[in-house]
């Protein structure tokens, strides 16, 4: 839990659409560690999961581009790789599972089609680490690993014979197969029920412990952040506001942003009465405000942060802020 | 439980600062009452079925929602909750049973009486954007209830618009644009706005905030209260997530495929979940608190078809303390004292201890 | 992931269709074409130099000149006035077709989607099995019985014309019925009639303009395919798949004039679908982009 | 699957019967089904006598409903006493007998079963052609979306569709026909007398084969399962002709069916143009008595005009088997 794995610095990842440039992701800064579970959190439009996207650079080109930053992985920078190279990153050293099981299968082949293609791909062809004849195996192996009931027949399925929660555990079956160290989960049970969520987040979990592999979970959802991540980024208007280790982001919350967000959710038990909410709305992407995004929105906004954009600074051994507040001269 | 977040007191803004917030009386009398309401709906599984099937999205649900109250009807998607809730407006017509408002039988209203009666009733739904026609302007949206009833007209029409704009946190000069110019929080206040021309005297809230970002969703449930602590309304909020219900409702009623499986006030709830469904729910809830670690177990299955649901007890297949009993027989929703309501055949009173699961 | 992005560029005044539609090259292209036709059709004859029909036999088949720009058929009539004059029939086909149709087409798609049961698969199936038959083949029948002429053109291509409508308008009442707001509609109180009205019918208005400017063209096309088989719009009318009929007879000596008739059928029928194409991107949101 | 097909042909049923009606229909609404038969063995100006014997010979004095059943059944057979000719319409549509021709003195089904194979040549050759063209535009135009490709080809697809397809087949005929006298233009006597009619025929259906499947392909690749196959670490290659293909291919092989009734009107008209002898041919210069054919020929009409409506509901009924069977949906759904 110490080395870096995926090391991102200034990302910065816009769309060139007819109306302006939308800054999407603009100078994105974290990293993730060895079997380290990380999150991104935030609101519609912040910006998440195009930062997942820019990692494997599946940013739909045109209109997006990743116009600036670098994206260490094992100590090599994916921008600066080939197509090729990258593409052989994809789906064994790094994949991606997203937000709708019910969209993100082909329809028209078997699961277990789905699931062998890579396999047969990667550690076939190209790696020569198994042969043709093992793959059928190693497909029913990973749908045992997801704890689909009865892979031998369901294997020759098609996705709409499977419910939501089965999809999902399929995404993760085929994403896993070539042992990736690092799974990307965007918004995994968005499109779930409850007691389904449970379940995917628990599997992911228990794989993560047997596989070690690291994952980065992208979400708007607190409470799947609280209950799965070691270490939290909470992203604004395409920027990192505050990042921390799970206890200290949720026990003490420095941005404003944070803390706006954490007293927003209802939780079971709290006491009735108003829920706190920021006022105002998500800024522009285009013509973002000058300065720090949030301080239209901030009840401490202060001069400077009409003025300039506020670098991250450390406050604790985890723990980094990007406000004024925080830095040297301006008082609490 | 939590609520521990922001340590220094934090000046975050509210959307207004209602001293009148939640001091509605909720009076002993029954505004809505459902009896052994049944729903089934035919569907034909593509062109290629030849039998249709039936899918039991109601099948013999009983409550009542006092006057002033706001019921709480939680579940899973699929489990009926949102057909629950177009009947009570008579949007569709139950299979069998028979639903009262204000005391009388809906089943006795024909088409137009039930048309008039809608004035007195109001719905708001997940999808603001959905559910606002994109091709009228505000103004037509708000003015078209008072239309339809006949309510007012010319200047006192107007003034019931910008009063109801005000109310709901609008600008007048919002009147003359389209759904589809305004943020989903914002769209959530038209479609409000929509409801509360007519001042109806029960709203159905169809997860009124899942569709929207968290600190949005804050300024509607935020709204939504103010309204009801305003205006007396009486609210049935239908929605899959107990942290909202929770926040909301004072009784809580939960639902699993079709019936309602534990029905309670929300303290009780909380506190004295009795069903073992309801205590999976309480135990799978997301909840934003990282110290709290997740005692009890996930539930293992999914959540069983609408067309042919499991014999006996439909929660028996994926219940840890099933016996043989609960594949046979269906538990009936009986009081288990003061009013705690629970459809389990283990569970005789309130005082019931589940066994630990491992 | 785009539409994400779009969602939160904030809000414009106008809908994003028309700025993108007014963008588009194809759509002032098309509409400047269509602009053209309409006028021309409007001041053919203000603008042709001679009469479409009189006969002057001893100035016959000749070539391009500044008299005659395009030269003159074998009854000595003036080309260019001819096509001049011949827009006014490829609009009256294409305006009529599309008017009649659509009137056919719209309601019973409408009734057939909105009230769905029994009435639908009536309707459904009538449209299904008009759809299926070739339509040029049926028109041509039709005139064979009942005689050419701009009319029965038109009658005989609305008998499998109105179909499309039909279908396009069921569908569209469909998903939109099962939209929340029509839902929401009822919550209120709206009535079916009104619902219909007021919310069915203007959110079907894009694909309805969309199926307008491409069956438009595909009108003028098939009539004057039915012309230049004699059984359509019948010489002397200065109709241009009739003026192509007459010019096969000497193709190999003037060639030219078998040439400005379909040069003409052409610039109106890409205008039109420039036209159609642009609303369709425009309308299309996942098109924009 | 084969509960469906069967369903699908029962339902042929009513449909063939209302087509039965729509064709036996043609000759008396005519007004005069005598004068037409008279007028197509050549008499201009027929007497009273004539008229009247023709109407009894025909048997186009009896009731409506008689004369369709006996077009259909042959039966009831020719009544001696009104002395009608038993020969002219013996047998029955149902047996095959389409009646007499007097223009070619032939059976009409002997004139059609020689025509039709002639019509199926330059169909099959067009479609071809229109599959290749189109399909590999459509494709190449997605892929290379909003580049001079794309452009260049969606450009002539549009041109495609807005061309009368006759004109191009009269401009082909002056060009290659009579300019450059490479090919032949006129009857079929050997291969090189497809060439034109074909192509012609073709062109014309592949430019709106280009913009479906372009249309087609570009929502596939949209869709968020070809987002998955690229996060597989998938080769491009595999993402776009396995995945993408397949599933554009879907709407695109129903649209194809669906627009098989214009690939009919479209041969009509390409045949007569080129003056093949086909069916179209056959219908509108000989039956109709258009495009340079002496009087009409109303038993060639009906025998045409079945032809093709016969040939429209095949086409239909494999469109929805085929649709049935790309769309595993379907295909395993319940009760299928």
């Amino acid at each position: 839990m110490s080395k870096p794995l995926l090391k991102v610095q200034g990302l910065k990842t816009y769309f060139f659409l007819e109306r302006g440039v939308v800054k999407a992701v603009d100078g994105v800064d974290f990293e993730i560690k060895k079997g380290e579970i990380f999150g991104v959190v935030g609101e519609t439009g912040c910006g998440k999961s195009v930062t997942a996207l820019s990692i494997l650079r599946l940013v739909q080109s045109p209109p997006g581009k990743i116009v600036e930053g670098k994206i260490i992985f094992e100590g090599e920078n994916l921008l600066k790789k080939s197509k090729e190279r990258m593409r052989k990153i994809r789906g064994t050293k790094i994949s991606m599972i997203f937000q709708d099981p019910h969209t993100s299968l082909d329809p028209v082949f078997t699961v277990g089609h789905q699931i062998a293609e890579p396999i047969e791909l990667h550690q076939v062809i190209e790696q020569h680490l198994i042969s043709a004849d093992e793959v059928p195996k190693k497909v029913i192996e990973m749908l045992k690993l997801v704890k689909i009931p009865d892979p031998e027949h369901r294997v020759v399925e098609y996705p709409h014979q499977f419910s939501g929660g089965m999809k999902q555990r399929t995404m993760i079956a085929m994403m896993l197969s070539c042992n990736p160290s690092l799974l990307i989960a965007d918004e995994p049970t968005t499109a779930v029920d409850v007691t389904i969520q449970a379940q995917i987040l628990d599997l992911m979990r228990e794989l993560r412990r047997k596989l070690g592999t690291s994952i980065l979970i992208i979400t708007h959802n607190l409470g799947v952040i609280a209950e799965m991540c070691d270490r939290v980024a909470v992203m604004y208007a395409g920027n990192i506001v505050e990042q921390a280790d799970i206890m200290t982001l949720f026990e003490s919350p420095k941005h404003p942003y944070t803390r706006a967000l954490l007293a927003a959710v209802p939780k079971v038990g709290a006491k009735k009465g108003e829920l706190e909410s920021i006022t105002g709305m998500v800024p522009s992407l285009i013509t973002p405000p000058p300065g720090c995004k949030f301080h239209p929105r901030c009840p401490h906004a202060m001069d400077i942060c009409r003025k300039k954009f506020p670098q991250m600074i450390k406050i604790g051994k985890e723990h980094l802020v990007s406000c004024h507040l925080y830095s040297g001269g301006a008082k609490k | 439980m939590i609520s521990r977040a922001p340590k220094a007191k934090l000046k975050v803004a509210k959307t207004k600062a209602p001293a009148t917030s939640r001091k509605v009386k909720v009076s002993k009398k029954k505004l809505i009452e459902v009896k052994g309401v049944k729903k089934y709906f035919e569907t034909k599984r593509g062109i290629f079925a030849r039998e249709s099937k039936w899918v039991h999205a109601v099948d013999d649900v009983n409550f009542y929602i006092r006057k002033g109250e706001v019921f709480g009807l939680v579940g899973e998607s699929g489990c009926g909750k949102t057909t629950v809730g177009k009947l009570i407006l008579g949007l569709i017509r139950p299979t069998a049973g028979e639903i009262y408002f204000d005391g009388r039988s809906l089943a006795g209203f024909d088409e137009e009486e039930l048309r008039k009666l809608r004035r007195r009733m109001g719905i708001i739904y997940q999808h603001p954007q959905s559910s606002l026609n994109p091709r009228m302007t505000v103004h037509t949206t708000l003015s078209r209830p008072i239309d339809i009833h006949k309510i007012a007209e010319g200047s006192k029409k107007e003034e019931i618009i910008f009063k109801v704009l005000e109310e709901v946190g609008l600008e007048p000069q919002h009147l003359d644009r389209y759904p589809h110019e305004f943020s989903g929080g914002q769209q959530q206040r038209i479609a409000i706005g929509r409801v509360l021309v007519l001042n109806p005297e029960f709203v159905v809230l169809d997860e009124p905030t899942s569709a929207l970002d968290v600190s949005v969703q804050a300024h509607i449930l935020n709204l939504l209260s103010e309204l009801q602590g305003k205006f007396g309304f009486t609210y049935l909020l239908i929605s899959h997530d107990l942290n909202i219900v929770d926040h909301m409702s004072d009784r809580i009623a939960v639902m699993y495929v079709g019936k309602i499986v534990e029905l309670t006030d929300k303290k009780e709830l909380r506190e004295n979940a009795l069903h073992p469904y309801t205590r999976s729910l309480l135990v799978v809830a997301p909840i934003a608190d990282p110290t709290r670690k997740r005692k009890g177990v996930v539930l293992k299955g999914e959540v069983p078809s609408v067309i042919s649901p499991p014999p006996g007890c439909r929660f028996h297949p994926r219940c840890s303390y099933a016996k043989p009993i609960c594949k046979q027989s269906e538990p009936e929703l009986h009081d288990v004292g003061d009013g705690h309501m629970v459809a389990c055949h283990f569970v005789k009173d309130r005082k019931h201890k589940w066994p630990s699961p491992h | 992931m785009l539409g994400k992005i779009r969602g939160h560029l904030g809000s414009t005044r106008r809908s994003p269709a028309f700025r993108y539609f007014k963008r588009d090259i194809r759509a002032k292209v098309g509409l400047a074409i269509v602009l053209l036709v309409i006028s021309t059709a409007i001041f053919a004859d203000f603008i042709a130099p001679y009469s479409p029909t009189e006969q002057h036999l001893d100035e016959a088949e000749q070539g391009p000149s500044w008299k005659y720009l395009m030269g003159t058929d074998w009854a000595g009539r003036d080309i260019f006035s001819r096509i001049v004059h011949g827009t006014r029939y490829a609009l009256a086909i294409g305006i009529l077709f599309v008017v009649v149709t659509a009137s056919i087409g719209v309601p019973l798609g409408l009734l057939a989607g909105y009230r769905g049961g029994k009435t639908d698969s009536l309707i459904m199936r009538m449209v299904d099995a008009t759809l299926a038959m070739p339509g040029l083949i049926i028109a041509l029948a039709f005139v064979a019985v009942f005689g050419p002429g701009l009319y029965n053109v038109i009658i005989a291509l609305a008998i499998t014309g109105w179909a499309g409508y039909a279908r396009l308008m069921r569908g569209q009442a469909l998903a939109i019925k099962g939209e929340v707001y029509i839902e929401a509609a009822r919550a209120i109180g709206e009535k079916d009639r009104t619902i219909v009205a007021r919310y069915v019918l203007p959110n079907s208005i894009s694909p309805l303009i969309v199926m307008v400017t491409m069956t438009l063209p595909a009108a003028i096309l098939i009539a004057s395919a039915m012309s230049y088989l004699g059984l359509g719009v019948m010489p002397p009318a200065p109709e241009w798949g009739a003026m192509l009929l007459q010019s096969t007879r000497n193709l190999a000596d003037n060639p030219l004039k078998s040439v400005f008739p379909g040069v003409a059928i052409i610039v109106v029928v890409l205008g039109f679908n420039f036209l159609g194409d642009a609303l369709r991107d425009a309308f299309d949101p996942r098109l924009r982009e | 699957m084969y509960g469906f097909i069967i369903r699908r042909l029962l339902l042929l049923i009513p449909i063939m019967l209302a087509v039965s009606i729509v064709v036996f229909m043609l000759l008396p609404l005519t007004g005069d089904p005598e004068r037409q038969v008279l007028l197509a063995q050549g008499v201009q100006d027929p007497s009273v006598e004539q008229l009247e014997a023709v109407r009894h010979q025909y048997g186009y004095h009896r009731p409506l409903y008689i004369q369709y059943i006996r077009w259909m059944t042959g039966y009831p057979p020719a009544d001696p006493n009104e002395n009608e000719d038993a020969g002219v319409m013996s047998r029955g549509l149902l047996r095959g007998d389409l009646g007499f021709s007097h223009k070619f003195q032939t059976p009409v089904l002997d004139k059609m079963l020689e025509a039709l194979p002639n019509t199926l040549i330059l169909m099959a050759a067009a479609f071809m052609i229109s599959l290749a063209l189109g399909l590999l535009l459509g494709v190449i135009s997605a892929l290379r979306r909003k580049t001079w490709v794309d452009y260049t080809g969606m450009g002539a697809a549009l041109f495609g569709v807005s061309i009368p397809n006759y004109w191009q087949g009269l401009m082909a005929i002056l060009i290659f026909g009579i300019w450059l006298g490479w090919l032949p233009v006129e009857g079929y006597h050997g291969l090189s007398y497809l060439i034109l009619p074909a192509l012609t025929l073709g062109t014309a259906q592949a430019g709106s084969l280009a913009r479906m499947t372009r249309s087609s392909m570009l929502d596939v690749l949209r869709q968020d399962y070809i987002r998955t196959a690229r996060a597989k670490g998938l080769r491009e290659r595999t993402v776009i002709y396995t995945h993408a293909l397949k599933n554009a291919f879907i709407p695109v092989a129903t649209l194809l069916f669906l627009r098989l009734p214009y690939l009919f009107g479209g041969t009509v008209v390409i045949e007569t143009v080129f003056n093949w002898p086909g069916m179209g041919t056959l219908l509108v210069k000989h039956g109709m008595g258009a495009a340079g054919g002496m009087g009409k020929d109303w038993f060639i009409v009906q025998g045409g005009v079945l032809m093709f409506l016969l040939m429209a509901v095949t086409a239909n009924l494999l469109c929805d088997i085929a649709y049935a069977y790309l769309n595993p949906k379907i295909r395993y759904g319940e009760g299928g």
